[in-house]
């Protein structure tokens, strides 16, 4: 494997609560604790994770959206979280990110050709002439057209407007993109739009992609590999392929597991967690999943697993998957236990 | 029904300032009278607001008091000698006299009220500061030495320095005896709430005579209308001062159960000059100023004709009132002779110092009106009271609008006013005659030789013209008819001695 | 109660800031004090006398420690001019302002409640214009004109109603009452307005929100559905903007103090001021911000009464 | 079996600034007894608000024509009192997003019990244990302390099912469930789907399901409508639909969607986006984004056209054209339509 | 056009409107339609009441009230204009900044004085503020100024805050673009709505104010016809001449019921929280 573009060590953010007496801080809430992942050139890497699991603390702290507690961000061997404020607004020319609300992340009283100019005007990039040349390019990659420039982003619907969000984050040629949950808000006929456009744009310009989403089978469609999250850490990472045919941690199997298929003769035995996500805030001792996990023992609940090869680029952090314990196996087949119902 | 009568006042034991021994007055006979300021210091020896005298009088006797006519007569002096010199006053005391504590009323006291009020805190230290040495003869008789001749001196007597205070009381509420004042006068002190009202029960021993009401209560209204509004509803009985709304007087004469009195007031209205800055350094401009304003006018307008032009400090019934308070109506020729003399031919213009009230502001539009035909710009500059007199003191103005309520005596609305270095000589002028003349005005004892000294200053002063005397205000009260006894006296205080109601 | 303690801690802050403001303000404000308390009669040897008696020769970050220092130990000193402890003064003037205040409220709360709740639920009809209208027409009205009109046809013309004077609770209630009528009226008038358009618009906030259909869909009647559900929710923001009110009302009823003759607070205040009685003036500005403060609370616990989130510490 | 559930020709408006808009046009359907039906389509298709129609909830500008017969009985004709007894006692609604429809301000149990004491007359302490064993239906742990709790205090997951337990309180004929898990995690989203199911089983109420997302369907209905654009485009049971979808807004939709154990290059998206309301097309409001589409389509609009049991409103089904079966799912030339 | 409509239909607004166009038409015009010298002082017409020759009769100087009134109008359209120009001038970049960056200034220094200040009552502070600068219109308007601020700052951070975690404004910090534009270029113009409006009501209370504060006295200087002031001086005449504060009085109302009804209007048509 070459060199990875993005390597993200120990990446750590706790947002700390306020109150009390002078706001005095009481407490954390955990969003992201210690996540390690590589990307490289190329590659599309897959975070997927219920809500408040820390998906977008991850994306953002990246980029230093949010300053993160601690941790390094190497990007090109350089680590992002040390650079001062300057050097770092300047880095930005490189790590873009496309946000999920086509509603709220574009500014409304600015016209497309504001919007598409701006990263190009901060950056420097080209002449005028050039600059009005690569925007009028760039809109008609993502499907739109040179006549949609002068308008503004209310005249768009939100199929639309999220391309304006793609054209703003390529236009200045970035090595990586951050996709937080681009397509979520979309319905599905406009949201398969984007994510072919995705797909394509990728192909062409060989984009680096961290592709953020709660939905797996988005995931599944658009990613290389895939890390599942749960509480702030990165439970079980591995390439595509390999974790939906093989899912060793019980919490990415009981996700897949309760994904709905649409196709009423596939009738599977889900397995339904108990209980709720725990608060970020006071997350259970040792293994973070241990309160909804119905293989927990002892161990689960005082010695946090650490994230661990088991097979080949398939990182697990489950003390039993570790141990080579057999229910993985025995469980492997239960969930795909699929039976076709003929009519 | 008479609605007064409801309202019996209580003190509330919280709020106010009463004693054990105070209680409120009982019975149905309360005059209430309206004042148009709280009264903030009740002791004679700190007061320095006028409206404090309109309380102080009923509660304290002094050693001298103003006739209706403003004669000066005995009051707990039983008479007084002064020798040629015009240094040495005996005075004799009545006798029997108590104070509302208790305590005996005598020469001792004297002293120690004369002592008190020359301390340094004193606010009666400068008219007392002539007062050399004070000898108790016997119980009804001191002697008092002067410094020098001082012929206000027992006018002064017939104001707060006269004022006997209970050397006892003192001692016992030491710097709060301001909050408890003990006099010897008809009306015993219950309670003072800020802002509110002033409650005084009758002296039952009172030793010139019970007095026939059963108390007072003074109700502060600091909204001159609203006040006039409640003696016409019958909450009051007795206003202090009409010319606060003089357009209203009329509705208040029509009103068949209220008189109104009004009579010439001992002070007077008008401008200081600033004889130090330009351009009032130029005495003709001054003096164009001062005859380019017409007062008959000024007292129509302004007054409603409740007051008399002035064109000198002494008003209608002082000793040194006479032709030099004369006026003549404004003539454009003079006056644009004046403005040659002073090399201002086509005029000039000045900033004009005022008051923040409407009535000085009315006051303030009308001198700019009438010194408008002669090019002369006035612009006016609303000042708060405070500020005007401290720009009064060093002499930050050009022209600058303060008066004076005027004092019995001559000297006491001249001498400070005019002397180079007077503390009220704001016009900051010196004139060594006027000097001389104001010092022998306050030595001279015959009342005849004193009035040409005034006259022969006052020609001088009118040349010069750095004071424009405007009027003299008249004390304009608002009484209820079922009021008797009242007798008017020119200093415009109150004696609610006399006075009974129905 | 966590919340409560932290809101009393965040008023100490408040209460210094103002001191320190309502301070340098005073001292900052031309005119000695000891000149207006002297008068015209004052001699140059008076004046230092006085002065130095004040204490106002003194460099002034003294003079504020000192004050400080006797504030802390709840002395708020003597007025200067009226020579009474300044604590007393405001005792004597606040009985009136606050019932001044209450009056105010009742008569805005009385004239607000109904009104708000009827152009809420007959929206977009005419008299739910003629209410807005009259509302904003409400709050554009001077309160001192408005006073002066009432005067002129309760007082002047009609001698129905007294147009100034204070008769204190304890004294005579009738003749409070009667006395308070007009002072009310003539800035509850205003304060209704605002109120009235506050509750308005917060009912129709709630009226759109999902849980009210949820009620609906129980099957609730309108009536129901108002009492039970709207109403309170809707009171949060109404109950901010009374707290906001009452707290604004304390300090600025000056002008109708002085229209109807009243000895409140805010008159004291503002003759303080005149008067350049700097002690009674940061006593009183200190109190009033502490009476701010503590309506806020107030405000606070009323919002924790209605509010089951707020009461365990959250949102 | 006679009908629970009647709609005929149900046309749904709002008074706008733009004048009136009308956003359910001519929505047919009907449900049996026990049966779950599930309406999908796009978002602002008029789920929504067929449901509120049911219901009589619409919002002051809206009103409903047609005809809308719940046990036979029209309820457009019933007065607000009538209808105030229908809702939450004969039918009830689950909404979308369980921490809005709860009113922050008072307890669990108050909320569930309101329902149970004016349609049941119950007596306070009796309608507490109905709402304790309601609560345990759901799933609650500690049912008895919940009753006193606070939504504030519920996890989103739980909130929904006490949202459930809300609609079950009166042992309604028909549910309505507007997106009753879009809110809610995969994980939670799995166990609520799961509780629904197991209460359909016990009882013989009927599920009004109204979802976009065609998992949903698969799994929890009988029935399904499909919704384009404010009209049923589509009407069949569930296994046809998956099998065999006639419209070609469903074949679209279906072949939009990822597929968790299809590996495709490129998804098979819709172009375009739906029409606004006050800007129809003439003919065939799918007209603009149909792969199929022909001049009739642009000039005539189709009715909804029963075949059997299955109801499809396109004038290729009407014909039963032949290129028309060619893009059934799997197929791979319908992968080809590009989105730009 | 369409948002001309919109604002259109909000009609009482557009009274609003109408009424302050008359007003700046009657400041303006004032010498074409009061021709008579505001400050003419006629002593032999003293209180007369309203006739042909005096539309609202003359106040105790025998000055005419129509003119006073209409000129009234040129001070009460700068009061309300400089004295919310102040308070913006002060309030709206000390909110954005304070907001923008939080933390301890924002939290412990703006924000507890913004909140000590408004501990205040509002017109004894801008008495007091009036005090120390002196009596005179600049001074006013300042005083005024001063103590609308903190209103500005609590609205422009309430705005910075809600808009600061928006995704657009996290994109162009995303992009790369500086704070200062992204405050200034970003925050700023999609924060003036709430701003616009806040500052037609202040304008409104601005006006109150200054007539408040030149009722009491300390407003502008003699003889300007302040209506205030022309209110103070008619206090002493109620039962002598009503008419004196009738009108002034009516003046002040309706200016500041235009400038409501346009921050209503304005409210309707900006604020998207209002619904339709
Ligand atoms: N600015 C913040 N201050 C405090 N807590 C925060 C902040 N931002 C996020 N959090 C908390 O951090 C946790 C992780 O949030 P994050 O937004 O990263 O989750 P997510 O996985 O993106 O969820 P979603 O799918 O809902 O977007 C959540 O519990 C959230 O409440
Ligand atoms: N009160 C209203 N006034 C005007 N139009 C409305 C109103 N309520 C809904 N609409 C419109 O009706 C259409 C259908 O809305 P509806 O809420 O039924 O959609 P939906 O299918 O439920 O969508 P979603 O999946 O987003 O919930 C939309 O275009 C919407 O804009
Ligand atoms: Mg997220
Ligand atoms: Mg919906």
């Amino acid at each position: 494997m070459s060199k990875p573009l993005l390597e993200v060590r120990g990446l750590t953010k706790f947002f700390p609560i306020k109150q009390g007496f002078f706001n005095r801080t009481y407490g954390y809430v955990r969003a992201v604790d210690g996540v390690h992942f590589q990307v490289s050139t190329g590659e599309t890497l897959g975070i997927v994770g219920e809500s408040g699991c820390g998906k977008s603390t991850t994306g953002r702290s990246i980029i230093r959206l949010i300053e993160p507690t601690a941790g390094e961000v190497l990007f090109e061997g350089k680590d992002l979280v040390k650079l001062p404020n300057e050097v770092m607004r300047r880095m930005r020319k490189d790590i873009q990110i496309i946000f999920q609300d086509p509603y709220a992340s574009l500014n409304p009283r600015k016209t497309i050709r504001q919007i598409l100019l701006e990263p190009l005007h901060v950056h420097q990039v080209g002449t005028k002439a050039e600059r009005i040349q690569n925007i009028e390019e760039m809109i008609e990659i993502v499907g739109l057209k040179k006549e949609h420039l002068d308008r503004y982003p209310h005249d768009f619907s939100g199929g639309q407007r999220q391309r304006i969000g793609i054209a703003r984050a390529l236009i200045v040629k970035p090595k990586l993109i951050i996709a937080d949950e681009a397509v979520s808000a979309l319905d599905v006929s406009i949201q398969a739009q984007i994510l072919n456009l995705l797909k394509d744009l990728k192909k062409k310009l060989n984009l680096t992609v961290i592709f953020i989403s709660h939905d797996l089978s988005v995931i599944k469609h658009t990613c290389d590999r895939v890390a599942v999250m749960y509480l702030g850490k990165i439970v079980e990472i591995a390439d595509k392929q390999e974790l939906f045919r093989n899912p060793c941690h019980p919490y990415t199997k009981a996700l897949l597991s309760a994904l709905p298929v649409a196709d009423p003769l596939v009738k599977r035995a889900r397995i339904i967690l108990k209980g709720d996500l725990p608060s970020p805030t006071n997350p259970p001792s040792g293994c973070s999943f241990h309160t909804r996990c119905e293989y927990a023992k002892d161990i689960c609940k005082s010695i946090a697993p650490t994230l661990t090869e088991i097979y080949a680029g398939q990182l697990v952090s489950c003390h039993f998957v570790q141990e080579g314990n057999d229910h993985i196996a025995l469980h492997e087949d239960t969930w795909r236990k699929e039976v076709k119902h003929e009519l | 029904g008479d609605s007064s009568t409801t309202t019996t006042s209580s003190a509330s034991p919280t709020l106010s300032t009463t004693t054990a021994s105070n209680s409120a007055p009982s019975g149905n006979k309360i005059l209430k009278i309206g004042l148009k300021a709280d009264p903030p210091n009740l002791d004679p020896y700190g007061s320095s607001a006028l409206v404090d005298r309109m309380v102080q009088n009923s509660i304290f006797d002094k050693l001298f008091d103003l006739d209706k006519d403003g004669k000066i007569i005995p009051m707990l002096a039983e008479s007084y000698e002064v020798d040629s010199a015009g240094k040495n006053y005996t005075i004799k005391l009545k006798s029997g006299v108590k104070f509302q504590d208790g305590t005996d009323f005598n020469a001792e006291v004297v002293k120690f009220n004369f002592e008190r009020n020359k301390e340094d805190k004193s606010k009666r230290k400068n008219e007392l500061k002539f007062v050399d040495k004070i000898t108790v003869v016997d119980p009804s008789i001191v002697k008092i030495e002067l410094s020098q001749p001082f012929s206000p001196f027992i006018s002064v007597l017939t104001d707060r320095a006269g004022m006997m205070v209970s050397p006892e009381a003192v001692k016992k509420y030491g710097d709060d005896f301001l909050n408890h004042p003990v006099g010897t006068g008809p009306f015993i002190f219950v309670e003072h709430v800020n802002g509110d009202h002033v409650t005084l029960k009758r002296n039952d021993n009172y030793w010139n005579g019970k007095p026939k009401l059963d108390g007072v209560e003074f109700k502060v209204f600091t909204n001159g209308p609203a006040a006039i509004q409640n003696l016409k509803s019958g909450q009051l009985d007795l206003l202090d001062d009409l010319t606060v709304a003089t357009k209203l007087i009329p509705s208040i004469k029509e009103d068949a159960n209220l008189t109104v009195i009004s009579n010439p007031g001992m002070g007077y209205q008008g401008i200081h000059l600033n004889t130090t800055k330009e351009p009032f350094t130029n005495k003709y401009l001054r003096a164009a100023v001062d005859r380019a304003i017409d007062r008959d006018t000024v007292i129509k307008v302004l007054m409603d004709g409740y007051a008399s032009p002035a064109n000198s400090p002494f008003a209608p019934g002082n000793l040194a009132y006479g032709d030099s308070d004369k006026v003549e109506k404004p003539d454009p020729a003079i006056i644009k002779d004046l403005l040659a003399k002073g090399g201002k031919p086509d005029g000039f213009s000045f900033k004009f110092q005022i008051g923040t009230s409407p009535s000085q502001e009315q006051f303030g539009a009308v001198v700019q009106n009438m010194l408008k035909p002669y090019n002369i710009t006035v612009e006016l500059e609303k000042i708060e009271f405070g500020q005007l007199l401290e720009n009064g003191d060093k002499g930050n103005f050009q022209a600058l609008q303060i008066g004076w309520s005027g004092r019995p005596d001559p000297d006491q609305s001249f001498y400070d006013f005019v002397v180079t270095k007077g503390p009220q000589n704001y016009s900051h002028s010196s004139i060594p005659e006027i000097d001389k003349l104001a010092t022998e005005g306050r030595q001279e004892l015959d009342d005849a030789k004193r009035k040409a000294i005034y006259d022969k200053a006052m020609t001088i002063l009118h040349d010069e013209a750095n004071y424009v005397y405007l009027y003299h205000v008249n004390n304009v009260f608002g009484l209820s008819k079922k009021i008797s006894g009242f007798n008017y006296v020119p200093d415009g205080v109150f004696r609610t001695a006399t006075i009974d109601k129905k | 109660m966590s919340f409560l303690i932290r809101r009393i801690a965040l008023t100490i802050p408040i209460l210094f800031l103002v001191s320190i403001m309502t301070f340098s303000l005073i001292h900052l404000i031309p005119g000695d004090p000891a000149r207006v308390i002297l008068g015209q009669e004052a001699t140059p040897e008076s004046y230092q006398t006085l002065r130095h008696e004040l204490g106002l020769d003194q460099p002034i970050v003294i003079q504020y420690v000192n004050w400080l220092g006797k504030v802390l130990r709840g002395d708020l000193g003597m007025s200067i001019t009226d020579h009474v402890p300044v604590i007393q003064l405001i005792s004597q003037r606040l009985p009136a302002t606050i019932e001044l205040t209450i009056g105010t409220f009742i008569v805005a709360v009385l004239i607000a409640i109904p009104t708000g709740i009827l152009a809420a639920a007959r929206r977009k009809t005419w008299l739910d214009y003629t209410s807005t209208f009259t509302a904003l027409g409400g709050m554009s009205v001077p309160n001192f004109w408005l006073g002066m009109m009432l005067i002129i046809f309760f007082s002047v013309k009609h001698n129905w109603l007294p147009s100034s004077g204070y008769t204190p609770i304890t004294q005579n209630l009738a003749q409070n009452i009667t006395a308070m009528i007009l002072p009310c009226l003539a800035t509850g008038l205003r304060e209704s307005a605002v109120l009235m358009r506050m509750l308005r618009s917060s009912l129709l906030d709630v009226v759109n929100m999902d849980f009210v259909r949820t009620a609906k869909a129980k099957g609730l009647n309108e009536f129901r559905t108002i009492i039970g559900h709207v109403l309170r929710n809707a009171l949060i923001p109404v109950v901010t903007t009374s707290g906001i009110m009452i707290a604004g009302l304390l300090g600025g009823l000056v002008i109708t103090e002085s229209i109807f003759s009243i000895p409140g607070f805010g008159r004291l205040i503002v003759e303080s001021v005149f008067k350049r009685d700097y002690v009674t003036v940061q006593g009183a500005i200190l109190i009033s911000a502490a009476l701010v403060v503590l309506v806020n609370l107030c405000v606070d616990l009323l919002y924790a009464a209605i509010d089951p989130r707020i009461r365990a510490g959250e949102g | 079996m006679s009908l629970l559930l009647e709609i005929t020709n149900l046309k749904t408006s709002f008074r706008t600034v733009h004048g009136k808009i009308t956003v359910v046009d001519g929505v047919h359907f009907s449900m049996l007894p026990g049966q779950t039906l599930g309406i999908v389509g796009e978002s602002g298709s008029g789920k929504s608000v067929t449901s509120l129609s049911i219901m009589g909830l619409l919002p002051q500008t809206g009103y409903a024509e047609g005809e809308i017969r719940f046990n036979g009985q029209d309820l457009l004709s019933y007065s607000e009192k009538q209808m105030q007894n229908i809702r939450g006692n004969e039918i009830s609604m689950i909404f979308q997003d369980p921490l809005t429809s709860l009113n922050p301000l008072h307890t669990i149990g108050r909320q569930i019990q309101e329902s149970i004491r004016i349609h049941q007359k119950l007596k306070k302490v009796e309608a507490k244990q109905k709402v304790i064993a309601l609560l345990k239906a759901v799933g609650m742990p500690r049912p008895e302390e919940i009753y006193h709790e606070y939504p504030y205090q519920l996890s989103g997951g739980m909130r929904q099912r006490v949202m459930i337990a809300m609609a079950m309180a009166c042992e309604p004929k028909l549910i309505i469930a507007d997106e009753p898990t879009t809110a809610l995690d995969v994980t939670i989203q799995a166990q609520i789907l799961d509780l629904m199911r197991e209460l359909k089983e016990h009882s013989d109420t009927s599920i009004l399901l109204i979802t976009h997302d065609l998992g949903i369907v698969a799994e929890m209905c009988d029935q399904v409508i499909v919704m384009y654009a404010g009209q049923v485009v589509e009407e069949t049971d569930v296994n046809t639909l998956f099998d065999n979808p006639k419209h070609p807004y469903t074949i679209g939709l279906m072949n939009s969607l990822p597929d968790i154990n299809k590996d495709r290059e490129y998804l098979a998206a819709i172009p375009g986006s739906v029409p606004f309301a006050h800007q129809m097309p003439r003919g065939c409001r799918y007209s603009t984004r149909c792969s199929q589409v022909m001049e009739q389509c642009l000039s005539e609009a189709p009715p909804l056209i029963a075949k059997a049991n299955h109801k499809c409103r396109c004038w290729l089904f009407a014909e039963g054209g032949l290129g028309y079966e060619q893009t059934a799912p799997g197929s791979e030339g319908i992968n080809q339509i590009l989105s730009y | 056009m369409k948002e001309f409509k919109k604002f259109f239909r909000t009609g009482l607004g557009l009274i609003g409107a109408l009424i302050i166009v008359s007003l700046l038409l009657a400041a303006i015009f004032a010498q074409q339609i009061a021709p008579i010298d505001p400050n003419a002082q006629d002593y032999n017409h003293i209180l007369e009441k309203p006739s042909r020759d005096h539309f609202f009769g003359t106040d105790d100087l025998g000055r005419d009230i129509f003119s006073r009134v209409i000129r009234g109008a040129q001070i009460s359209i700068k009061a309300a204009v400089i004295s919310v120009g102040i308070a913006m001038l002060i309030g709206i970049p000390i909110g954005l900044l304070s907001g923008y960056y939080r933390g301890f200034w924002d939290e412990w220094i703006v924000m507890r004085s913004v909140d000590a200040m408004q501990a205040f009552p509002f017109l004894i502070l801008a008495l007091a503020i009036a005090a120390v600068l002196g009596t005179g219109f600049g001074n006013a308007m300042l005083a005024i100024g001063i103590g609308f601020a903190p209103s500005f700052v609590r609205i422009t951070r309430g705005q910075v805050l809600a808009l600061r975690s928006l995704e657009y404004i996290q994109a162009a910090k995303a992009i790369g673009v500086k704070d200062r534009n992204i405050i200034f270029g970003h925050i700023l113009p999609n924060a003036l709505s709430p701003i616009i409006i806040q500052s037609t009501l202040a304008m409104a209370s601005g006006i109150l104010a200054e007539a408040s504060l030149s009722y009491l006295g300390l407003g502008v200087q003699p003889p300007a016809p302040s209506w205030g002031s022309m209110l103070n001086q008619a206090q002493g005449l109620l039962s002598a001449a009503p008419y004196a504060a009738y009108f002034p009085g009516a003046a002040i109302f309706l200016v500041v019921l235009g400038f409501n009804l346009l921050g209503d209007g304005l409210q309707q048509y900006l604020d998207p929280k209002v619904k339709e």
